[in-house]
Order: structure tokens, then C-alpha cells, then sequence
């Protein structure tokens, strides 16, 4: 009747105040009539029944009748359905993955958080899969709840009307934390959306970000392997042959002295076997900026392992596993670095240690390495981190302790 | 069935299974032909690609063939209307099953 | 208690088993359909890896099995007993001739490594795995049915020796006939959908 | 016992010549011994299921961990929906009452297929052993929720199944007692009872006999189907191997939501049996109630995906459903206004069993229109697997069936045990019942209109306030259900004697001794008159 002029929350709610409406006017038609009938034709006033046994007037009257007030039910109901799967135009798309039990939101652009950000007045779409069972995302605020079912993409769409937080919970029950699969939409402003939509809180945290946003990242790689420029890992004092401008070898220590020239002036100290092409950071970064990537270049494991943190709880690796030592649905991270784990892989016993290639290969691939010994094959495989991400994760787990022979 | 004597036609015959008339050896042969001709149509039709269309060429000739199984061997053309009725119904049923699921992923 | 036998009343009680059977492939059937609307090409491809010999070979054998098990009630209401026991006979023959057959074609199979969760299956297209999950689960619970209506047949057959199923009292036979076509009925539309469907 | 019990041993006594003990009755083909076995075994395992959900409410009464962990909260509201579903309800109006009163109620002396019947009770047992065997074996509770969705089911490690075995051998015993129904009631009518003047009781046994046939094969193959997938790794439904996992929603609500009409039919046959009687009058339009169970048995055959609105399913799918869905109120108003009109112009007499029936009317009424807001897809996607749901089938399944057992209970227990319960006592926890039921499941509503999903063992402060009233009111109603059995037990041993026909009915089982003798009755009885025809019916005690 009003497709356009109503949102869908509107829709859906008018749907339900007629409905009730209704069957409120019903109810108490038949519970009066009832005690009435009750109370009037009780033998002590009515000691004679009346014999009839129908009547077929009214009969029709109480088919026909409700017959079509339905079909006037169904019609609100089905119009305030098509509201919520009816996807306005040029919708913003938040592509969303549920797991046991966690929410993942994966922005345009790539970004990707735990929590459901969206600027307010936008329609936004959310395209939705699941990697292990069924789940369901709800917003009861929104009015809406679709299944996410493995192997299939269904989606949902909403459009809040004014910046605020709202309840999303998990409406299909999934196992053990299903009632813990709850987080946060935040709704905010246009400008805080893009704006918090165009930080990069990438792992490292602000040093790291300035990395990407500088493009330090395009000629040096964080994991090892080789660029056109040499790696960061594990550069902070690490010994160096350098040449210096004269042509003369020396080998100095990448210390801090050294890391701040190499920024100011790079081509000064050149490391043997690479080429002169890094670009001074003069009068192109800031001082302060310049100051936090050096920081997170010599102090990058801490600041990793702050990374870590946030990560696993983003990917809900913390909803299985604890950091205290107690036992959620898989071991406590607590004391698991270099722990002996017995790991059940094709039927057999294996031993392993939880040593830094088993943890990202664990994390990476969970099922491909087996199963540890007394729990169960439920862990997903997590493909999409970057090396750098089960880096952080790794180190994280260092800060919880080795395991204590 | 509002609920008239629906059953009258088949008449109370306790004490003896007083079924029907044996069902004469020609037509049980006749049905017998019938079915190993259908088969040999099923089979053979299936070298040709009609697309589609072999999947519903296949279906109608195995319908027609539990067709006469039905209605000769299992002898329901000489049951009474009770039980046709009821072999109905669970046809009907099964029909609405398989049929409305399709709703469902004909559309998705 | 005077024993009541009501043969119209026994008819009707197998008639309503026998759509609780059909319910109960029924929810096969529909898989079926619905992934054969979602796979055409996929179980084209599979069906060609099914043997049309043996599958051809079997829908003779189950027929005519239901020929004579039909023969074997007309003989026995015209009180000819010794020929409906002979016809028994040979349908639970068939039955096993069909069993046999079925046990080749499921070893070809399996000797193939096409078996449900098998390595080899699980390198298909998904297609091909639902087709022959189907497969499996789809004529391994017909053939449970066949070794079912076997026994039932051969109990039958005791009975006629013993006595207690006679021309005047056959609804035992009649009733184990009418499964026994049942189980040919699933065949007659499980031979096309996996044998022909290509 | 009543002055002519005297006459016959009646069937608790052993048969004369016969020696009695427990395998006169657990291998008795006698109707009214299998009823009765079907009862003692539903009533305790509806014992069982209430002390579950009762559970189920103090773990709710706060946020947060109260009494117990998520992993047997999760096996908890499992157990108490398969109890509850199937071992209690799908059973236990035919199968108890039904068994019972159906063969007396057309003039028969027993079932078609008497030994079936008796097979059926075991395969009940074997079913509700197996339920039992599937908490204490292997690695721990199933923990699905009573749909056993895939994935979930297929992948979880605890004992699922043991217990899908034990709903397929469940299903078994279920069909058998449909199939027995059906054929009863074609073949063994006495004299002079047709069709029309059946009891509204065996009519509504007839269409729930139907589906129990049509629609619980269904259930076999899909709970199979499970078995199949994780034992032999079959991968129908798994979306890694080319299946989907919607088809399993849509087997298993083809049998599952006719499965709600089997609950509501019987119950609603035993509310157009009481009503009658109590207003002294014939039921108001016979003809549209028989056939509207006949309307719901088919055309509850047609709606099941309504279930399934945000499972991903197509738009296509959801608007017919949703419209057929409609449909289905249509047969269940009809009988509700054709009962109202029952009392109208009556000569009412208020008695326990009416009581029940009147509490039934609203609780169902109050249930079924929920199911509109459920029906209606716009408005399903906010309240589906919330408490909303929750409390509308608390309301059709325990407010609908339970009352109306309950009701059954008290209406056929002076003809099942020749006594009388005392009276007074019975109103009084119909009346607490009803309170405490109220109390305990209309919050439930409204938290769920406000976002609270199901199946949480843990919720968000805000739904606080409505779950503690509700664990309050599961007080009141456990105070209430205790104080009904607690006199409905006390009637047994002590309860007044009474004759034949207490209420004053006109359906054959009252003219029967109470308790009724083994053969029902001496002479095959002609029918002459219908069943809601009192005139010159006076009660006798
Ligand atoms: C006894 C059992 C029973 C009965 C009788 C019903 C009856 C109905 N049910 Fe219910 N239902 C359940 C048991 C039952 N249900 C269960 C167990 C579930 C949850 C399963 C699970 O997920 O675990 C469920 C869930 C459920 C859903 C899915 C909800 C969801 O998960 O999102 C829906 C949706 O359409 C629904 C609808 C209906 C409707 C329309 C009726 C109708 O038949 C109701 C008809 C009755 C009336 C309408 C009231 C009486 C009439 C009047 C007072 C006259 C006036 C009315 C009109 C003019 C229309 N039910
Ligand atoms: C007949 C059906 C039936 C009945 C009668 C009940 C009865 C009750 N149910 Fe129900 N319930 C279901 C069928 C039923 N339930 C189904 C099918 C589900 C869905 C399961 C699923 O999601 O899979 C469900 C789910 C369900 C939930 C939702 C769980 C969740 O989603 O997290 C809740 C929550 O409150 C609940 C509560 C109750 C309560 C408090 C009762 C009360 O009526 C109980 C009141 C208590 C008493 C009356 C106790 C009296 C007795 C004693 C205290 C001890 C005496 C003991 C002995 C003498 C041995 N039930
Ligand atoms: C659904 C639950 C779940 C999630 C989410 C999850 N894990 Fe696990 N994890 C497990 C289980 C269960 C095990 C033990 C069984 C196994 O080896 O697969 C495990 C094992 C591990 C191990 C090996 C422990 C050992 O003792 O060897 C590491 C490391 C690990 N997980 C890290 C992570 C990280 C990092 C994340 C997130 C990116 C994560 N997990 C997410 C369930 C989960
Ligand atoms: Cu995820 Cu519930
Ligand atoms: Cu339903």
C-alpha cells in the first residue's frame, strides 16, 4: 500500500500492530462470549438446553468472514517481508562471515572488524556465509534475521536512521556459545563512517599502518622473504654489511642510531647487494610519524602481540579458546608456547611441539594437522590471515607464558 | 468424505478371504509383456538425446509401467472405492512433497 | 475370544504400510529430484559410470519376479497349492538372483573406490558425490527391502506347507505380494533415474 | 467399584482362568491394558520433561551462569523437546485414550490388529530406552535442539546417533497406531454407526491417524538421512560434498509440522467430547467439525516451510507458504466458534472437566493466534527462534494438548477407574495450573518481541526482568500439575465409586460398566441415535 514511503522497520511493525490487533479483538470476543455463555445458560438459570445442533448461516458466516480477513493478514505480512528483501539501490555492501561463534564484517576496501560499523542513513547490504554450521544474524532493532548456511550466500539489508549501538546476536542455536555469539552494530555519522573506514588499524597498530600508508611495505617485506629492499624481520639489531658512499665496506649494528639514518638517509649506508633507489624520508614524514614506525620496527613484538590480541578476539579465537588456562572448546592459549601436544592425525599419535611453524600451521590449517588429543575436530581453518596476522598471533601467544616443563 | 458409509461397498465378509475373481493367467501375461516392452523402450530410447525431454520420456514410461503393476498385479482395479481413494491420497501427498519443495529451489 | 478375520480390514492395514513405505522412499525421491534439477550435467556425467547391463539384467529379473508372485496368488485361489508354492519359490529365486547381481555391481563399484566418504569419490565434482551418495543409500535400502520381502515370501511358503495359508484363508500371501510388488515398483522408478538419466 | 462391576471381571482383573502378573499385561493384545501402559509411560515421561523444563527455567531465572554450564543447558532443552515431543505428546492422547476408547466408542471389541498394537507399545519402550541410553553412552548428551539441524547434527561428537535411532523406532510405534486407528474405524463398526454418527473423538483419531501414516515415514528417512551422514559419511546435506543443507529443514518440517496436528487433533476430539456432555446439548455444527480435522490433516500437509522463512530459502517459497499457512487457521477458527456456539443456549453444567476444556479454548485460541503473527513472513523474521516462538507452542502444545489431556484425564477417569476424584480439589488446580501457566509463559512474548532468542542459556540484562516473572510462574504451575496428580492418585486408591455413566454422556463407552469388562461389551451394540443426542440421558451418579 505504501511501499515506497515506508522503511522497512515501519512495514514490518504496522504488520504486527494489525495482526494484533486482531487477534487481540478475537480473543476477547470468544473468551466473553465463553464465561457469558457460562455464566447465562448454567443449569441453576437455564435448566432446559435448547436442541439445535447448527446452524448453517452463521456456519458460512464464520468461514467466509475470517476467510478474508486472513488473506488482509497475509497481505500486510508479505508486504512488510518484501521491505526487508527489497535492496535499495547503490546499498553499501559489508560482506559478513559467521563462525563458531564469532562475527566477521569485511568492509569495501577489505577492512575487516568483529563489530558491525555503519554509517547511519546508508542502506547497507550484508552479504552473508557461514564457515562451519548454520548461524543467524538478528538485529532486533532492525527487524531483521537471515540464516547464514555454508556453501551458499544469503543476505539481509538496513538502514539506521540515527547513530547509536544496537544488539546483534546469533538466532540460530550453533553449539556450545551460541548465546555468546553477540556483538555490537554502531551506527555513526557519514563522516566518523569514512573516516574510521579509511584508518588502518592493519596489525601493529598505528607504526605499522604509517608502513602501508607510506608505502614502505611495497619494497620490504615483514616475513623474510626478499624485496626489491631487505626484509624488516628481525632487523632491529641485526648485524649488517653496509657500503658507505666512498665505496668502503663496514659492518655496523642496526641500531637505533643506524635505523633513524637509514630513514633520514638512506643511500648513505647502502646494504651490500642492493640497489640505491630507497627514496629519504626528509621533508616527506613527519617527525612524529617517523617516530612511531621506528618505534614499531624496534619494538614491533610487543606491539605484535597487542596485534595478536585484538585479532584473536576479532576472529572469535578467544570465544574457544581462553587465555587462563581454563578450557573453553579447545586448549587454553596459556603456557601452549612449546608445549608437547599429542596430536591425533589419520587415527594415529603424533607428538608435536607447539613451537612457532606448528602454531601458524595450526591456525592457518587447524583440521589439515589433526586433531589435539581430547578435543573435538571443530576448529576452522582461518586461510584468509596474512603471514603477518599469525605472526602477531604467535607472538601473542609467546606473551601468555611457555609451557612449563 | 463428509462421512457417508464409505465403506459399504465392500460388505462385511468375515470368515472367509473372499477376495475377487482370480486374475486370469492371460492378462497377468499380457501385463508381464507389457512391462519387459516398456522396458526394452526405456532402454532403448535412452541413444537418442532428446535433452531434457529423456529425463520425462523416462518418467512416463516408468509411471506407466507401475501404472500397470498397480492396477494388475497388486490388483487394485478390483478393489473396492475405500482403497483406490486411499492410494490416492498418498499419491497426492507424496506429489505435494517433492512438488512444493520446488517452490523452494526452482526459485532460489 | 472367538480369532475374527476381517481380509478386507488385513488389506487395508498392508495398503496403509505400503504408503508408509512410499513416504519413506518418497523423501529419497525428492533429494533426488532436487539435486537432479541442480546437477543435470553432473549426473548425466555419472549415471554414464553405472553399468546399463546389470541394471537392464535386473529390472527383467525383479518383473518377472512379480509375475510370478501375481501367478502364484491366482493359482492359490484356485486351489491349486502345490503350483503357488513352486511360483513362491521361484520369486524369492529371482530375488536372489537379483541380490547377487546387485552384489557385482555394488563390488565393481567399490573395487572402483566409488564409495561413500571414499577418497576417490571425494575428488569428484560435487555433483558426482551426491549423485552416487545417492546411489548407494537409494538401492541399499531397496536392497534391504528385497532381502525383507524375501523372508516374508519364504515365510509365506512355510505357511502354504503347513497349512495355515489356504485357498480359503491367502490374505498372508496376498499381503506379502503386495510388498513384494512394492519393492518392484521402487525399482521400476530407481532403474531409470540412476541407469538412464543421461 | 460400581454395583455391576460385580457381574464381569473388568479388565484389571485377570481374565477369567487366566493368571494375572505383569505379562498378562505387558503381552496382553487387550485395548484398554495397552491404553493403559501407554498412559502410566507417557504420564511419567511427561514427569520427566516437566522436572527439565522446570530446570531449564532456574537456569534462566538470572544472567549469566546460574546452575549449570552451556554444554548441559544445551543437552537440557534438547532432551526436553524430544521428551517432550516425541515421547509425550505425539503419543499420548491416541495412543493412551485413544487405544482405550476408540474401539468402545464405535462398538467394537478390540482394535483390527490387536498384536500390532502391542508391538507398537514395545517399540515405545524400546524408543524411550534407546532416548535414555543416548544420555549416559558415548560422549555425552546430544545437544542439536529436537530439530537436529544439519550441519550442527552431523558434526557435533555427542550422542545424536543413539538418538535419532530412537525417533526413527518412535515413529515406527507411531505409524502402527495410526494405521491401526484407520482400519478400526473402517471395519469395525458396530451396527448402525456410521460415518455421521461417529464420536467428533474417533473423527479428529481418523485424521491424525492419516498423517501419523503419511507424514512420520518422512521423519524415518530424514532421521536415516543423519545416521547416514555421520556414520557413513554420506554427504547429502554437507555443502562440501555438493549437498544442501536447506533440504534437510524442508524433510524434516514435512513431517514436523503435520507432527503439530497430530498433537491438536486428538486434544481437540476430547474438547468436542466434553463440551457436549456438560452443556447438555448436541455439538454445535457436527458435519464442520468432522471435516474441518480431515481440512487440517490435508491441508497441514501444504505449509510446512513455514518454518523456514530466514533459512535462506527462495521469496517464491516464503509468500506460499505464508499464504497456505493462512489457510490452515481457517478449519482451526471454525471449530473454535462451533465449540463457543455448543454452549450457547445450553443447560451448563460446570464440572472439573469442563473446566479443562474452557481453559483449553483460550490457551489454544491465545496459541493459534500467535501462529498468525509466526504465519505472516514480515512479521516472522523479527520474532522467529526467538522466545516469541517459544511461547506460542508452549501455548498450542501444553496450553492446546495438555489441557486437553488433562481434560481427557479427568473426564474418562471415573469410566477407566470406576471412581471419582474429589472434585473440588480438581478445580482448584485447573484454576493454579492455568495462573501459574499464564504467569509462566506470556512474558515469554514479550521478551521475545524484544529481540530475546531461543535456545540461550545466557541472555542480555535487559530480558532479566521477563525471565524471572517467567521462572516464577513455572512455580505456580508446578504447584498446580502436582496437586492435579496428586488427586487424580488419590482417587485412584480412594476415590468414590460411581456407576456407568457419571456425566450423563451418550457415547457407547458410557454404556458400558466402569471399569469396562474384556470384551467390552456382552452383545455386539446397535446404534440407533447419534453421538451427542441426550435426550433421556440422565446421569447416574
Ligand atoms: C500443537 C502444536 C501446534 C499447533 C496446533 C500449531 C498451530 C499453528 N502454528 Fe505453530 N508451532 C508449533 C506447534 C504448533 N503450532 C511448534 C512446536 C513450533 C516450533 C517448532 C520449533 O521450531 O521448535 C511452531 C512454530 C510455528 C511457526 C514457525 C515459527 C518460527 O520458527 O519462526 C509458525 C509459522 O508460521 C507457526 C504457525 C502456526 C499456525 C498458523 C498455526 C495454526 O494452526 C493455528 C490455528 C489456530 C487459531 C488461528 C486460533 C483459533 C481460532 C480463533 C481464535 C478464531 C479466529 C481466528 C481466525 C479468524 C484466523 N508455528
Ligand atoms: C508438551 C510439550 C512441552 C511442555 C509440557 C513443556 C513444558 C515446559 N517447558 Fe518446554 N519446550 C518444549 C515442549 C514442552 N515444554 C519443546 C518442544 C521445546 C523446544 C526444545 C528445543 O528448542 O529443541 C521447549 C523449550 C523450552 C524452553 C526454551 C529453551 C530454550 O530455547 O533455551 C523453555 C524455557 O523456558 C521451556 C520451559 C518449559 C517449562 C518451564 C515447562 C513447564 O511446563 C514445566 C513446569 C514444571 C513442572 C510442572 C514440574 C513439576 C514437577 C516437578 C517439579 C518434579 C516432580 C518430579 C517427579 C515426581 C518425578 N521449554
Ligand atoms: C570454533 C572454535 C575455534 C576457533 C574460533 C579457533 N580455534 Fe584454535 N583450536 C580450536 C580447537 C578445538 C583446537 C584443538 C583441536 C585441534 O587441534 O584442532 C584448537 C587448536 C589451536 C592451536 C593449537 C593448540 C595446541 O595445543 O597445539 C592454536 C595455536 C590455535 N588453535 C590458535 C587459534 C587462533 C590464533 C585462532 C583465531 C585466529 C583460533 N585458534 C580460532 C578451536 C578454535
Ligand atoms: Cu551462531 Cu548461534
Ligand atoms: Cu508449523
Amino acid at each position: 500500500m505504501y511501499p515506497q514511503s515506508l522503511t522497512p522497520v515501519q512495514q514490518v511493525d504496522l504488520a504486527f500492530i494489525i495482526i494484533f490487533g486482531f487477534s487481540v479483538f478475537v480473543l476477547l470476543v470468544i473468551t466473553a462470549a465463553m464465561l457469558w455463555f457460562v455464566w447465562r445458560y448454567h443449569e441453576s438459570r437455564h435448566p432446559v438446553p435448547a436442541q439445535f445442533s447448527g446452524n448453517v448461516p452463521a456456519e458460512i458466516a464464520w468461514t467466509v468472514i475470517p476467510s478474508i480477513i486472513v488473506m488482509g493478514l497475509f497481505y500486510y505480512g508479505w508486504e512488510g517481508y518484501k521491505a526487508l528483501r527489497t535492496v535499495p539501490e547503490g546499498a553499501m555492501e559489508i560482506k559478513v562471515t559467521a563462525r563458531m561463534w564469532s562475527w566477521v564484517f569485511e568492509y569495501p576496501g577489505g577492512k575487516r572488524g568483529s563489530v558491525l560499523v555503519a554509517p547511519v542513513d546508508t542502506p547497507v547490504k550484508l552479504r552473508m556465509t557461514s564457515v562451519d554450521v548454520l548461524h543467524s544474524l538478528y538485529v532486533p532493532a532492525f527487524r531483521i534475521k537471515m540464516d547464514t548456511v555454508p556453501g551458499m550466500e544469503t543476505y539481509a539489508w538496513f538502514k539506521a536512521d540515527r547513530p547509536g549501538e544496537y544488539d546483534l546476536l546469533c538466532a540460530e542455536y550453533c553449539g556450545l556459545k551460541h548465546a555468546n555469539m553477540i556483538t555490537t552494530v554502531k551506527v555513526v555519522d557519514k563522516a566518523a563512517f569514512d573516516a574510521w573506514l579509511a584508518s588502518t588499524d592493519a596489525p601493529g597498530g598505528k607504526g605499522r599502518a604509517l608502513m602501508d600508508t607510506y608505502g614502505c611495505i611495497s619494497c620490504h617485506s615483514l616475513d623474510g622473504t626478499p624485496g626489491v629492499g631487505p626484509t624488516f624481520k628481525d632487523l632491529y639489531g641485526a648485524e649488517r654489511e653496509v657500503a658507505l658512499p666512498d665505496g668502503t665496506k663496514r659492518k655496523v649494528f642496526a641500531d637505533e642510531g643506524y635505523l633513524r639514518r637509514a630513514f633520514t638517509d638512506p643511500n648513505g649506508e647502502l646494504v651490500v647487494g642492493y640497489d640505491p633507489i630507497m627514496p629519504s624520508t626528509e621533508g616527506m614524514v613527519p617527525n612524529e610519524d617517523m617516530e612511531q614506525m621506528l618505534a614499531w620496527l624496534m619494538h614491533g613484538n610487543e606491539v605484535g602481540r597487542e596485534e595478536g590480541r585484538r585479532l584473536m578476539e576479532a576472529e572469535g579465537c578467544i570465544s574457544c579458546h581462553s587465555t587462563d588456562g581454563s578450557i573453553i572448546a579447545g586448549p587454553s592459549l596459556k603456557g601452549l608456547w612449546n608445549a608437547p601436544t599429542t596430536v591425533l592425525r589419520d587415527g594415529k599419535e603424533q607428538q608435536v611441539t607447539a613451537d612457532e611453524v606448528y602454531l601458524r600451521a595450526k591456525i592457518a590449517n587447524a583440521p589439515s594437522l589433526g586433531t589435539v588429543k581430547g578435543y573435538d575436530p571443530m576448529m576452522p581453518p582461518y586461510e584468509h590471515l596474512t603471514p603477518e596476522q599469525l605472526g602477531a598471533m604467535v607472538e601473542y601467544i609467546k606473551s601468555l607464558g611457555e609451557h612449563a616443563h | 468424505m463428509t462421512g457417508h458409509d464409505v465403506n459399504y461397498d465392500t460388505g462385511p465378509d468375515m470368515g472367509h478371504d473372499t477376495g475377487h475373481h482370480a486374475v486370469p493367467l492371460r492378462i497377468n501375461l499380457l501385463v508381464w509383456a507389457a512391462l519387459m516392452a516398456l522396458t526394452a523402450i526405456t532402454v532403448g530410447v535412452t541413444s537418442f538425446d532428446f535433452g531434457f525431454l529423456n529425463v520425462v520420456v523416462a518418467l512416463t514410461v516408468a509411471t506407466t509401467k507401475a501404472g500397470l503393476v498397480i492396477l494388475w498385479f497388486m490388483h487394485l482395479r478390483y478393489e473396492g472405492r475405500v482403497i483406490r481413494l486411499m492410494v490416492f491420497t498418498a499419491f497426492v501427498i507424496l506429489a505435494i512433497a517433492i512438488g512444493f519443495t520446488f517452490f523452494d529451489v526452482a526459485y532460489r | 475370544m472367538h480369532e475374527h478375520r476381517d481380509y478386507e480390514g488385513a488389506k487395508i492395514g498392508m495398503w496403509l504400510f505400503l504408503f508408509t513405505e512410499v513416504l519413506l522412499f518418497g523423501g529419497l525421491f525428492l533429494l533426488y529430484a532436487v539435486y537432479l534439477h541442480r546437477y543435470p550435467a553432473e549426473f548425466h556425467a555419472a549415471g554414464k559410470d553405472l553399468s546399463r547391463i546389470f541394471g537392464t539384467a535386473n529390472t527383467i529379473v525383479l518383473i518377472t519376479s512379480s509375475l510370478f508372485m501375481a501367478l502364484a496368488i491366482s493359482a492359490l485361489q484356485r486351489g491349486k497349492v502345490l503350483l503357488s508354492q513352486r511360483l513362491v519359490l521361484l520369486t524369492v529365486a529371482l530375488a536372489g538372483v537379483f541380490l547377487v547381481n546387485k552384489f557385482f555391481e555394488w563390488s565393481a563399484k567399490i573395487s572402483h573406490g566409488i564409495y561413500p566418504d571414499s577418497p576417490a569419490l571425494l575428488k569428484l565434482p560435487p555433483g558426482e558425490m551426491v549423485f552416487f551418495n545417492l546411489y548407494y543409500l537409494m538401492t541399499g535400502l531397496h536392497g534391504i527391502h528385497v532381502i525383507i520381502g524375501g523372508a516374508v515370501l519364504l515365510y509365506g511358503w512355510h505357511l502354504m506347507r503347513a497349512g495355515r495359508v489356504t485357498p480359503e484363508h491367502f490374505v498372508f500371501l496376498e499381503n506379502g505380494g503386495l510388498y513384494w510388488h512394492l519393492v518392484d515398483l521402487v525399482w521400476i522408478y530407481l532403474f531409470p533415474l540412476f541407469y538412464l538419466v543421461v | 467399584m460400581s454395583a455391576d462391576a460385580h457381574d464381569h471381571p473388568n479388565f484389571f482383573q485377570p481374565q477369567p482362568g487366566t493368571k494375572g502378573g505383569i505379562a498378562s499385561w505387558i503381552f496382553s493384545t487387550d485395548h484398554k491394558r495397552i491404553g493403559m501402559l501407554y498412559l502410566y509411560c507417557i504420564v511419567a515421561m511427561f514427569l520427566v520433561g516437566l522436572t527439565l523444563g522446570f530446570l531449564i527455567r532456574l537456569e534462566l531465572i538470572a544472567p549469566g551462569r546460574t546452575i549449570m554450564g552451556p554444554q548441559t543447558y544445551n543437552a537440557l532443552f534438547t532432551l526436553h523437546g524430544v521428551v517432550m515431543i516425541f515421547l509425550v505428546v505425539i503419543p499420548s492422547i491416541p495412543a493412551a485414550f485413544g487405544n482405550i476408547f476408540l474401539p468402545i466408542q464405535i462398538g467394537a471389541e478390540d482394535v483390527s490388529f490387536p498384536r500390532l498394537n502391542i508391538f507398537s507399545w514395545w517399540l515405545y519402550v524400546t524408543g524411550a530406552v534407546l532416548a535414555v541410553v543416548s544420555l549416559v553412552t558415548g560422549k555425552g548428551a546430544p545437544d542439536t535442539g529436537w530439530t537436529f539441524y544439519v550441519p550442527f547434527s552431523a558434526v557435533t561428537t555427542t550422542n545424536v546417533d543413539v538418538a535419532v535411532v530412537a525417533v526413527f523406532i518412535l515413529g515406527f510405534s507411531s505409524i502402527l497406531t495410526g494405521l491401526n486407528f484407520i482400519t478400526t474405524l473402517h471395519r469395525l463398526r458396530a451396527p448402525g454407526m456410521t460415518w455421521t454418527r461417529l464420536p467428533l473423538f474417533c473423527w479428529s483419531l481418523y485424521a491424525t491417524g492419516w498423517i501419523q501414516v503419511l507424514a512420520t515415514p518422512v521423519l524415518g528417512i530424514t532421521v536415516l538421512l543423519i545416521f547416514a551422514e555421520r556414520v557413513l559419511g554420506v554427504g547429502l546435506f554437507d555443502p562440501s560434498r555438493g549437498g544442501d543443507p536447506i533440504l534437510y529443514q524442508h524433510l524434516f518440517w514435512i513431517y514436523s509440522h503435520p507432527a503439530v496436528y497430530i498433537m491438536i487433533l486428538p486434544a481437540m476430539g476430547v474438547i468436542s467430547e466434553i463440551l457436549p456432555v456438560f452443556a447438555r446439548k448436541p455439538i454445535f455444527g457436527y458435519k464442520m467439525i468432522a471435516f474441518s480435522s480431515l481440512a487440517i490433516a490435508f491441508a497441514g500437509s501444504l505449509v510446512w516451510a513455514h518454518h523456514m522463512f530466514v533459512s535462506g530459502m527462495s521469496d517464491t517459497a516464503v509468500m506460499v507458504f505464508s499464504f497456505l499457512t493462512f489457510v490452515v487457521a481457517i478449519p482451526s477458527a471454525i471449530k473454535v466458534f462451533n465449540w463457543v456456539s455448543t454452549l450457547y443456549k445450553g443447560s451448563i453444567r460446570v464440572e472439573p472437566p469442563l473446566w479443562y476444556a474452557l481453559a483449553f479454548i483460550f490457551l489454544f485460541s491465545i496459541g493459534g493466534l500467535t501462529g498468525l503473527v509466526l504465519g505472516s513472513a514480515g512479521t516472522d523474521v523479527h520474532v522467529h527462534d526467538t522466545y516469541f516462538v517459544v511461547a506460542h507452542f508452549h501455548y498450542v502444545i501444553f496450553g492446546g494438548l495438555g489441557f486437553g489431556l488433562f481434560g481427557a484425564m479427568h473426564y474418562w477417569f471415573p469410566k477407566v477407574y470406576g471412581r471419582m476424584y474429589d472434585k473440588r480439589i480438581a478445580n482448584w488446580s485447573c484454576l493454579i495450573a492455568f495462573v501459574g501457566f499464564n504467569i509462566l509463559y506470556f512474558p515469554m512474548f514479550i521478551i521475545g518481541l524484544q529481540g530475546m532468542p531461543r535456545r540461550y542459556y545466557d541472555y542480555l540484562p535487559k530480558y532479566a526482568e521477563g525471565h524471572f516473572i517467567s521462572t516464577m510462574g513455572s512455580w505456580v504451575l508446578a504447584a498446580g500439575l502436582l496437586l492435579m496428580f496428586w488427586n487424580l492418585w488419590r482417587g485412584i486408591r480412594h476415590g468414590k465409586p460411581v456407576g456407568r455413566n457419571p456425566w450423563g454422556a451418550a457415547t457407547l463407552e458410557w454404556m458400558v460398566p466402569s471399569p469396562p469388562p474384556h470384551h467390552n461389551f456382552d452383545a455386539e451394540p446397535v446404534v440407533t441415535h447419534g453421538p451427542y443426542d441426550y435426550t433421556g440421558v440422565k446421569p447416574d451418579a
